[in-house]
């Protein structure tokens, strides 16, 4: 896993932060004044893929493993919601949130259980496998799940304040529902941050360099990638629960295997070697697949294209690039 | 009372006897050579005190305690560390984390989530103090995979005495260096090793090492333990030197 | 003055108030790849040809012409969604039209209402986008038949001609649609042929090619008539296999869309004699000769522009072209200048429109499109290298006979399963 | 009781389909290490093939000649193959096992929409040489004499590659390089070479699969997908890297499906995955593999 050589992460002091940080908030705060609200909603699906791809790349980049099979966790999220909505007649987003991440531990514990035992290849296509077997779960038990008709998710309350009938729903996602993505998503930013600089983080990335160096310093092995799949579970599913309302429907379509592969593509394109590599991949990502599905009916060939060039020529994603590039510059007009 | 004892300890892969119903004794505070053939079960028997092994019988008494099923953690709890041949280092973390990883994980923090690792000013002072003593100070900020062969096998060393272990393993820490640097090399462990009192078993092939830095010599040859003594005994024992140099040695 | 325009007298009239000669822009989303493609490729070009005839005479009114824009169905319930959203935001089209799988309407069908866009769905006929997810639709319209009628007219085809039937296996695709055809079969057969019992399911996987061991169980179970509601190249698959095992010999068979999907898919060695269903809509040799010169001429001009012969889809999407043009036209005539969303969906609302397989009623309150079901027999005749429906023998059954009344309650699996069960008297055999 | 005959031909027709898939995959990862996203596409590819060479270049012929074209969707998939190792997949080799995936992933993607372009949505199908041979008896049932065709051609595979593997020097030269790529080529072995072909047989292998069942079936759009997930399963089973282990885990998945499709057919979807699950939670590497 180490082939990719790096330059030494610069010692992260806290106004290091600021300086990058705080002005994209503000800019993510201002956008939906300056942009019409379509734009505005593209970014929402963006933000929200950024959470998970953060909850998946705490496994690639820092434990060195990676899962083909997050649409599970990611559909865990989307399908408690429908539930919720479907039995418990709940409407409020923060009881979906709390509910979500309830389901996704307990999801996450009993897949995590089994499969951190294993690595490479082998933990890849254990996690596909177990994310099919939700997959045709939710398409087989369609008096609950709705099967290929889904279930449907109304507009939820945001902070218990319920949105007037007569408000446009497009007002709503590119308002005030916006802001509600991103508050989730500088919070989540902020926790993984803290997590992946946190002694469990370091320790996490002593698993992904070397596994046997890790145990011979008293680190266990299994417990620690257990913790960090539990981790990566519930970021991934609250990234489901918020992308539900944005679209009104649960299908099953949010658990095929090829919905873990989009996963894995926007970490791969944004630089998973890099803490803020998933959160560019994902943005960029979105409007990607969004121009690629309007501007020809071979979208595939067009994502395709891309991934295989990008695997090709930009190993390390944009992000990666970026700080390469970065470097030289600095070197080149250093004094 | 013996600070590390192991009885019939036995390997077997197959049909080759790795360790042979081997009896081991060590003193405490003593820096013992453990020397043979390749092949000869010194690793492998390293690898079953330290947990990397399971032993397909016999016991490990360490200080009075026995270890013999114990997981790698609680080994490491009850003071033993080991080096690595082949180095084994976090590449991708800088010197300073590699060093400083262990003290997380001796002290029992690599469990907390919330809190920044650059907040535990302690331990970092303690990872920069180590690096001190092994020279390595100058390259903390560097990566560990982007120093030299002699730095890596140093630190390879630091990570395992970054631990403060009572029992220290060293497997070949001077080997795929050149010669020129071996000695020097060997200076620095040797040094951190007494001054410490840390008793210390380390797999060697450079007779002038081994008879310079050890107490004592422990022989090896096809699983079991030839010969045992002071470095003056073992140069003068002849079965030794057809074992180690081979019978033709002029 | 071809086409459908023909059935419409006043067209010819000048419109009333100015017209913007901004082109008409129309979202088509249908199946262009992927397994789906076999039906959904179809429906885009039957709006494409609806769109040229209109084109030809200058446009809508005379003056707009329609523009289509594609959008691939098979890129996911969630892509679908933001591409609806960008086609009507950022492309700022006037109306969406399209969707084949049953899947995609519910999701599709309340973010078309949220956008306030004029949207004809063609297909993706699961009763639940009516029922469940947009109850009291606004701007949604949808023109072909609702699943619930496949599975009834197939078990009223089935008690009309083969009333002696007592034992019953099925093979029906695992989703929304084989389920649905399940449920309405059973319950029809329940009513009018009390006797028949289940004796044997099988759910295969949607979009497989393997048929053989849900053959051989079906075949095991020793049936009097297997009922499958497989389509497309499923359907191709397992009438070739079938043969090999000599299933058809062995029992009757009815199937709810096997014409319906791609009538030329289907080869010379298909046996005649099975209840063919065309999803109760449409094949293209029915009403068949000038008996409807709608349906001679749009089957000619679609056979000249793309060589290949319409199904369900196609008539639908082309319908549904036509559909727009006589609300555009009736709004215009009532109020001048060009009708704004509203006035096109009262028009819309309650249109009785003649389309190539017959009249289309679209009821005002669910906005439904509502036509007589047909069914039939295949038969290979000498004209064309496929089977099509025995022109003697064509089954048609009256829409309003399969299909819950308005105000009916939503009921589950659907309202008209629930109003089947309630009011249909169980008839009494000998 | 003549039924259990057909059901388990039934199993060994869908098994023999499933090894050809599954061989090749578990040949490639054996001796290169690397896992084919896109597997699933040269099996469809196969199929498409061969369908359009006796389905349509040669419509209405019923020559026994049309059998030689059987395989010609192997060799077809065999030189895609050829082509795509050396120029995708070869920059991949010493770069770690997240990129393989993905750059197959891509590759995957852009296949689909490749058959699409090039064959059009509709099924395309060569039921002449199903139909040609006809029909036997088995007790009071039908069954078509070409799956037994099928059945054979799988078994035939079965064995000309274990003795390819196990028999000839090029079989060496591939177990070496499948046990130590390194070394291997310290020893004078041109890795590149093997690799090219170890790949191009396992798509050749693939290919197979999909223009034998072609003729029972169709090809279809999509049906790439479904066969790389089944090959998972069977791999899965049977253990990842080995042809016995991909022989017997796609026996195993052949009965287990036609079992479940007549016994609980509610199940059918589900109980390919499940198994999968299972057994990689008892044995990580499936009964045969090798835990790397």
């Amino acid at each position: 896993m180490s082939a990719v050589a790096l330059r030494p992460a610069a010692t992260r002091s806290p106004l290091w932060i600021v300086v990058w940080a705080v002005p994209i908030a503000a800019i993510l705060a201002v956008l939906p004044w300056v942009m019409d609200p379509y734009r505005t909603i593209q970014l929402a699906y963006g933000l929200i893929f950024a959470i998970a791809g953060l909850g998946f790349n705490i496994l690639l980049g820092y434990t060195g493993l990676l899962s083909f099979g997050h649409s599970a966790y990611f559909g865990v999220g989307a399908y408690a919601v429908a539930f919720m909505v479907k039995y418990l007649h709940v409407q409020s987003m923060e009881l979906f949130l709390i509910g979500t991440i309830v389901a996704s531990l307990l999801v996450t514990a009993l897949f995590g259980y089994v499969c951190v035992r294993y690595t490479r290849i082998f933990f890849s296509i254990l996690t596909l496998a177990l994310s099919q077997v939700l997959w045709s779960l939710a398409f087989k038990f369609f008096w609950v799940t709705g099967g290929t008709d889904g279930l449907r998710v109304p507009t939820p309350k945001l902070l218990g304040v319920a949105t007037a009938e007569s408000e446009d729903k497009i007002q709503f996602l590119s308002h005030s529902y916006y802001y509600y993505v991103l508050a989730l998503f500088v919070g989540c930013v902020a926790v993984m941050w803290l997590i992946v600089h946190s002694p469990f983080g370091k320790a996490l990335q002593a698993i992904r360099d070397n596994e046997t160096r890790a145990r011979f310093v008293g680190i266990r092995i299994r417990r620690y990638r257990f913790v960090a799949f539990l981790v990566s579970g519930v970021f991934t599913a609250i990234a489901g629960a918020l992308w539900v309302p944005l679209n009104g429907l649960t299908t099953p379509d949010a658990l095929v295997w090829t919905f873990s592969g989009e996963i894995v593509f926007m970490s791969v394109l944004g630089g998973f070697r890099n803490f803020t590599g998933p959160i560019v991949g994902a943005v960029v990502y979105n409007y990607l697949k969004d121009f690629a599905v309007g501007f020809t009916v071979y979208w595939q060939t067009v994502m395709g294209v891309v991934l295989v060039a990008l695997v090709l020529a930009l190993p390390t994603g944009i992000v990666g690039t970026a700080k390469l590039l970065a470097a030289l510059a600095r070197r080149r007009f250093a004094p | 009372m013996s600070y590390l004892v192991t009885e019939k300890l036995t390997k077997y892969f197959g049909d080759t006897h790795a360790v042979d119903k081997v009896d081991f004794v060590i003193g405490e505070g003593e820096v013992v050579a453990l020397i043979g053939s390749n092949g000869a079960g010194k690793t492998s028997l390293v690898n079953l005190i330290s947990g990397l092994l399971q032993p397909d019988s016999g016991r490990i008494v360490f200080r009075g305690e026995e270890i013999t099923r114990q997981p790698v953690q609680d080994r490491i709890k009850a003071g033993i560390a080991r080096s690595f041949q082949i180095v084994n280092l976090f590449d991708e973390l800088t010197v300073v984390d590699n060093v400083a990883l262990s003290i997380f994980a001796r002290e029992g923090k690599t469990r907390w989530f919330f809190t920044l690792a650059d907040h535990y000013g302690a331990i970092w002072e303690e990872a920069h103090d180590i690096l001190r003593q092994f020279g390595l100070d100058l390259k903390a900020t560097q990566l560990a995979g982007g120093i030299s062969q002699g730095e890596r096998k140093l630190l390879d060393v630091a990570v395992a005495y970054a631990l403060k272990p009572q029992l220290l393993f060293l497997d070949e820490p001077t080997s795929g260096v050149s010669t020129r640097e071996k000695a020097p090399i060997m200076d620095v462990i040797s040094s951190i090793v007494r001054s410490h009192r840390i008793t210390a078993v380390v797999i060697e092939h450079d007779m002038d090492i081994i008879f310079k830095y050890s107490d004592r010599i422990v022989v090896m040859h096809q699983g079991v333990i030839l010969a045992s003594g002071s470095p003056e005994e073992i140069r003068s024992n002849e079965s030794v030197k057809d074992a180690v140099f081979g019978p033709t040695h002029a | 003055m071809a086409g459908l325009g023909a059935g419409m007298a006043h067209a010819q009239e000048k419109p009333k108030g100015t017209i913007p000669d901004k082109p008409f822009k129309i979202g088509h989303m249908t199946f262009f790849t992927g397994a789906g493609a076999v039906l959904g490729e179809p429906m885009y070009k039957g709006n494409l040809l609806a769109a040229d005839e209109i084109n030809e005479k200058g446009g809508l009114l005379g003056k707009r012409k329609i523009e289509i824009l594609k959008a691939d169905e098979a890129a996911g319930t969630d892509a679908n969604t933001k591409e609806m959203r960008r086609l009507k935001l950022s492309e700022k089209i006037d109306m969406f039209m399209g969707i084949t799988s049953s899947g995609n309407t519910p999701a599709l069908g309340p973010v078309a209402e949220e956008l306030k866009l004029l949207t004809i769905f063609v297909d993706g006929c699961t009763d639940f986008l009516f029922d469940k997810a947009v109850p009291n639709p606004r701007y949604i319209f949808r023109i072909t038949n609702i699943q619930s009628a496949d599975g009834s007219t197939c078990a009223l085809g089935v008690a009309m001609t083969w009333p002696e039937i007592k034992k019953v296996a099925h093979i029906h695709p695992d989703y929304s649609y084989g389920r649905n055809c399940f449920d309405h079969f059973s319950i029809v057969t329940k009513k009018v042929l009390p006797k028949a019992e289940n004796v044997s399911e099988a759910w295969p996987k949607l979009f497989s090619t393997d048929f053989t061991p849900h053959i051989t169980k079906t075949l095991g179970a020793k049936p009097d008539l297997l009922v499958t509601s497989l389509w497309g190249g499923d359907y191709v698959a397992f009438y070739k296999q079938a043969l090999q095992h000599g299933l058809f010999n062995k029992m009757k068979v009815a199937t709810t869309l096997a014409l319906g999907s791609a009538p030329q898919s289907i080869g010379k060695d298909h046996p005649d004699g099975v209840l063919s269903g065309v999803h109760s809509n449409y094949h293209f040799t029915y009403p068949g000769g000038n008996r409807w010169p709608l349906n001679k001429t749009f089957v000619e001009k679609y056979h000249a522009k793309f060589n290949e012969y319409p199904n369900f889809q196609a008539e639908g999407a082309y319908t549904a072209t036509y559909a727009l043009k006589t609300a555009v036209e009736k709004a215009n005539k009532l109020m001048g200048g060009w009708p704004d969303d509203d006035a096109i969906i009262s028009q819309l609302e309650g249109m009785m429109i003649p389309g190539p397989g017959g009249y289309v009623y679209i009821r005002p309150d669910n906005h439904q499109g509502y036509k007589d079901a047909i069914t039939g027999f295949s038969k290979q005749v000498p004209e064309y290298p496929f089977p099509i429906l025995d022109p003697t023998r064509i089954i048609t059954i009256p829409i309003r006979n399969i299909t819950a009344p308005p105000g009916w309650p939503k009921g589950e699996p659907t309202s008209t399963y629930t109003w089947i069960d309630q009011t249909w008297p169980t008839v009494k055999t000998a | 009781m003549d039924i259990l005959v057909i059901h388990l031909f039934n199993a060994l027709l869908y098994a023999s389909v499933l090894f050809l898939i599954a061989g090749g995959l578990s040949l490639i990862y054996g001796v290169m290490r690397i896992v084919n996203l896109a597997h699933g596409n040269l099996f469809a590819l196969g199929a498409f093939i061969t369908a359009s060479a006796v389905g349509q270049w040669f419509a209405g012929s019923t020559s026994v000649w049309l059998y030689l074209l059987l395989p010609l969707g192997a060799f077809g998939a065999a030189a895609i193959g050829a082509i795509l190792e050396p120029t995708l997949l070869r920059p991949f080799y010493r770069r770690p096992e997240e990129y393989q995936l993905l750059v197959t992933f891509g590759i995957l993607m852009i296949l689909e929409d490749v058959m699409r372009f090039v064959w059009g949505p509709y099924p395309v199908s060569a039921t002449t040489l199903f139909q040609q041979m006809g029909s036997m008896t088995v007790g009071d049932w039908i069954y078509p004499r070409y799956n037994l065709l099928v059945i054979a051609i799988g078994g035939l595979a079965a064995i000309f590659l274990w003795a390819f593997i196990y028999r000839t020097n090029f079989g060496i030269l591939l177990r070496a390089t499948s046990q130590d790529m390194r070394r291997a080529s310290a020893l004078g072995v041109n890795v590149n070479l093997v690799y090219v072909q170890a790949f191009t047989i396992g798509c050749f292998m693939a290919g197979l699969g999909g223009a034998i069942i072609v003729p029972s079936q169709s090809a279809v759009l999509g049906m790439g997908v479904d066969a790389l997930v089944l090959s998972f399963i069977v791999v899965v089973v049977g253990g990842l890297g080995s042809l016995e282990g991909a022989l017997v885990g796609a026996v195993i998945v052949g009965l287990l499906r036609e079992t479940a499709i007549s016994l609980f057919p509610e199940l059918e979807l589900a109980v390919l995955y499940l198994i999968a699950a299972i057994v990689l939670l008892v044995r990580p590497a499936g009964l045969f593999g090798r835990a790397t």
